[in-house]
């Protein structure tokens, strides 16, 4: 198999992570996340339970632009307020894969979401964290994502900690009540692991194609680098045609992995399909 | 009781210098025609409390009406960053209080039991309580000795929620994104509810577990069709992605001001007459009538 | 996910010496049929911790298999004291932690928010923090210095709980009385559920908003028609008053074990058969189907 | 008007605190508070927000033995747990009045619900308070009644306090973040209110012909006797008619005042004819 994108490869490692073992909640849109929970719903893991917004047990929805608050709610098993949620999920220890794509992380595991330069005189504010401080640190499986692999991402220290899993060790997880688990860096080039604080990350996978110098020269932080490392598993036909038919068939996964002006011409294109679609569809149910 | 009023007597229950809860999360069900009523009647020096906040915060940074703002995220997502906050920001005008965003869900449960805080278990090494220092304590539990985190109460002197639909007495239902709303109606010492439609309350007995927020909590309703707009209000409407987009451009090419100041100088009618064309009704009603769900085979 | 089983399964999921949160409150959904299967099962030696009980810990306790009760209160209501809870204390056999009311349901919240206590204001001069110390402890909040009651996390080995229908994973919906069944779901280790009806996974997404307890947090689920009665569950039947006046009778009159025993011995299915018969189904079918309801004029 | 029996003049003084500027939880089932709620809403307080189990917003419902459940439930308005509704209506300042019936009240205000004789070694176990502490304690109008005033309930001391409504003057409970209120006692003789610690109860009004030695000889604690003491108002015909015509058409109220063998024969001759209306009523149906 060789007919894949760089981003489809990224969607089913992360998918590959969801099962039926805990809850995945949606977080903001990000189509990378969405594309990997839905196919993991499509595939192996039909019982994973996701929560989108307050609809809990949502089902696999179409990725769009403008959609998707309709579709997580079509089907439906239960509303809760974010109240609920938070405690019995996200706090109650029944989080299960977070997918996090901050502006910056550094080998400790810091993420930074906050700003660029000094928080108290930024350079460059940036939206917040949300809830993302509480969920690294409470759920089972941490994938934190990123469009490009370089040194201004993947940093020797973060502009600010808006969040940090702390401890790593499973032994000072599980004896504080927290979930065991991994934090996992994705990449266009590899797949990046820590599950020690007093370790670098090491090297997991490398993608197919990509020499460990690569990941070297382009990580601002150590890396363990192990002797024999494999190769992240590329999709299969059936996971491709999955997402590009059913899942995401305006491709808006391409999102993160995009400037900012091809960002505004993907977006203004999407939005014209999504208008001439819904506009005809209008027109057909007068017409009935 | 009848605890209708009309968008435009807002200013009754939303003082100058009050701490203001806003609802909705995201691009979904932020309470903007009540928003928009705030900024056409200049009610500022506010103290604004969001949850995961978008175009609504932005707006009433853009007219100048927030003092404070009490937040974990705002973000017009796809469509880039929050404009006017990044700029207030950046240039020091805004009281800013960062707060994790399932921190603000604890703070405001706190707010609603009558306790001065709710404990956590932590949120891991996050610089937050060291940037924002009045939000979060250390505790140590008095059974386990465990050491916890303590989330201060939050209590706005106002919050404002935007419902699918409510009787006169204010028993509100919701069939879409609700985000912390009632959490933050159970906070608030004042509730305004706008809603898509005023119904009878048989229509809430109906079915009365869509009913998020029971009247006894809230103090004034506003009937306001399209209050949500351009964030969704699911059963009734997509995302306007269109509008929030020409709002980013607009600002981008320094036309922010001209947009606050129309958005400030018009109805709430004119406002839907100009900006909601039959075209733009029909696509935003037919996005939110036709979900794309994918058939799985799990249960 | 199929995590249908049969209401003889149930000792795989309840151990004799667990500890067990029965769902249910007052007359109201409690899940006797449960109740009878961990007598016919013999499965003793249990921690219960209950709500607001009556029968269904009565005959547990009745039945011998009650090591230690938590507790608000165990109360026949207008059909007098608890007879085998009541002669259990007096006895001195039974250890008792009594916990006030709303206490219970702040231990059961803690537990289901994975934090080993939370806080409330406080429960006025009552004596029960003298008699139950291992509940109660002092708080100080670190931000006002108030003086709190903290309440000790309650997290059952195992709760079952009764609803009114579930689908094979879990997902349950309930229309009437649920008492704290939610809280004491999210707070338990393991959750059996037994329902009125299995029904589809579409039947659920048909009116996602009477799901109270999520699948996620449900291990197994059993059908079981008539599984509250004697008690209510409404919509489906009314309070069978006569089968408790008759219990008490029983137990008034000496008679207490050869009415358990016969509880113990039979089926299910033979228990719904002597006990339901055609004109007693249709008295507690037409008593929660004809509300007496009064009309006011007030909204 | 002279036409009125004891337990109705109770239970027209109970529904006289009931209006709509907060909420008001129905308890156990005690007919004489659940009367007194419904005839506050189908007269002076239309508007009071009532719940019943987790039904809020309740409908006015009639007294029986089997179907009141159904009742609250049929017209209800909001479904609600205990969680949301101990935190927000207990725990959260908008519990208006309750009404409690227990073994023994004293003359601190301190009430039993849970033994007669010794804690550890009881002659009598109880069913114990419910949530009655937290509720005596939060809610603004604290009505305690009895189906008899003598000094077997209204005692010098209990012998367990369940709970007590502890401080009760109206600026200490302020500055604790309560909410202040009275405690007041109903009974066939009188009402007695209580709102300052240091002093004792006070009689606030006798009943019709009542004379004031009668209350204190018959009370177990200290009284202050004002100089003039008013008369308990008598119900109207019009609260006597709702009462018997609607609310309570076979006299549920009269429960908390027959001894033990005449409640059995009560509660016989009124599942009978719950039993035979039920009956009937199915019947019909199939008939029709």
């Amino acid at each position: 198999m060789s007919d894949y994108r760089i981003e489809e490869l990224m969607v089913c490692r992360i998918a590959s992570e969801v099962d039926d073992s805990g809850v995945t909640v949606l977080g903001s849109f990000t189509p990378l996340a969405y594309a990997a929970y839905m196919l993991a719903k499509l595939t192996h893991a039909q019982d994973a339970y996701l929560v989108g917004f307050n609809a809990i047990g949502m089902p696999a929805v179409e990725l769009n632009l403008t959609g998707v608050e309709a579709a997580i709610y079509s089907g439906a098993l239960a509303y809760w307020s974010f109240g609920p949620t938070t405690q019995t999920v996200h706090l109650g220890k029944r989080g299960l894969v977070e997918c996090v794509s901050p502006a910056q992380i550094d080998g400790s595991g810091a993420f930074n979401l906050a700003c660029i330069g000094d928080y108290n005189n930024p350079k460059v504010r940036m939206p917040g964290g949300a809830g993302s401080p509480e969920v690294m640190q409470h759920y089972e499986r941490i994938l934190v994502y990123f469009g490009r692999h370089d040194k201004r991402t993947l940093v020797d220290k973060v502009d600010f900690r808006t969040g940090q899993r702390y401890p790593l060790e499973a032994s000072a997880r599980l004896e504080r009540g927290l979930l065991a688990g991994a934090i996992r860096v994705i990449t266009p080039l590899a797949v990046l692991v820590k599950d020690d604080d007093a370790k670098p990350f090491r090297i997991e996978t490398l993608n197919p194609g990509v020499d460990v110098t690569e990941v070297i020269e382009n990580t601002g932080f150590e890396l363990e680098v192990p002797t024999n490392i494999g190769t992240t598993a590329e999709p299969t036909p059936e996971q491709i045609k999955l997402l590009r038919d059913r899942i995401d068939p305006y491709a808006t996964i391409k999102f993160d992995f995009l400037d900012a002006q091809s960002r505004k011409d993907m977006l203004r294109d999407l939005l014209q399909g999504e208008w001439d679609r819904a506009l005809a569809t209008s027109r057909e149910n007068v017409g009935a | 009781m009848n605890k209708v009023i009309a968008l435009e007597e807002l200013s009754s229950f939303v003082a100058p210098g009050d701490s203001l809860g806003i609802g909705g999360a995201w691009m979904a069900s932020h309470p903007m025609a009540a928003v928009r009523q705030l900024m056409r009647d200049g009610i500022g020096d506010l103290h604004v409390i969001g949850s995961l906040s978008s175009i609504d915060v932005d707006q009433l940074i853009g007219a100048g009406l927030v003092r404070e703002l009490t937040f974990s995220m705002v973000s017009l997502e796809a469509y880039g960053l929050a404009p006017h906050f990044r700029k207030a920001v950046q240039d020091g005008t805004l009281i800013i209080n960062e707060i994790s965003g399932v921190a603000i869900n604890v703070g405001l449960d706190a707010g609603a039991r009558n306790l001065p805080y709710l404990p956590m278990r932590d949120i891991g090494a996050s610089q937050l309580p060291e940037v924002t220092p009045d939000a979060f304590a250390e505790i140590t539990c008095p059974f386990t000795g465990e050491r916890l985190l303590a989330i201060r109460a939050i209590v706005p002197d106002v919050a404002i929620i935007h419902v699918l639909r409510a009787d006169a007495a204010g028993n509100c239902q919701v069939e879409g994104p609700m985000a912390c709303d009632p959490e933050l109606a159970r906070a608030a010492g004042r509730v305004v509810v706008t809603c898509e439609e005023i119904v009878e309350t048989e229509v809430i007995a109906r079915n009365p577990a869509t009913t998020h927020i029971p009247g006894f909590l809230v103090d004034a309703v506003i009937e306001a069709p399209f209050g949500a707009h351009p964030t969704t209000h699911i059963p009734r409407y997509g995302f306007d992605a269109w509008a929030v987009m020409e709002y980013a451009d607009a600002c981008a090419d320094g036309l922010a001001d001209t947009h606050i100041a129309q958005l400030a100088s018009e109805s709430e009618a004119a406002y839907r007459e100009r900006v909601l064309s039959a075209d733009k009704r029909a696509v935003l009603t037919t996005i939110a009538r036709n979900p794309k769900t994918l058939e799985t085979q799990g249960t």
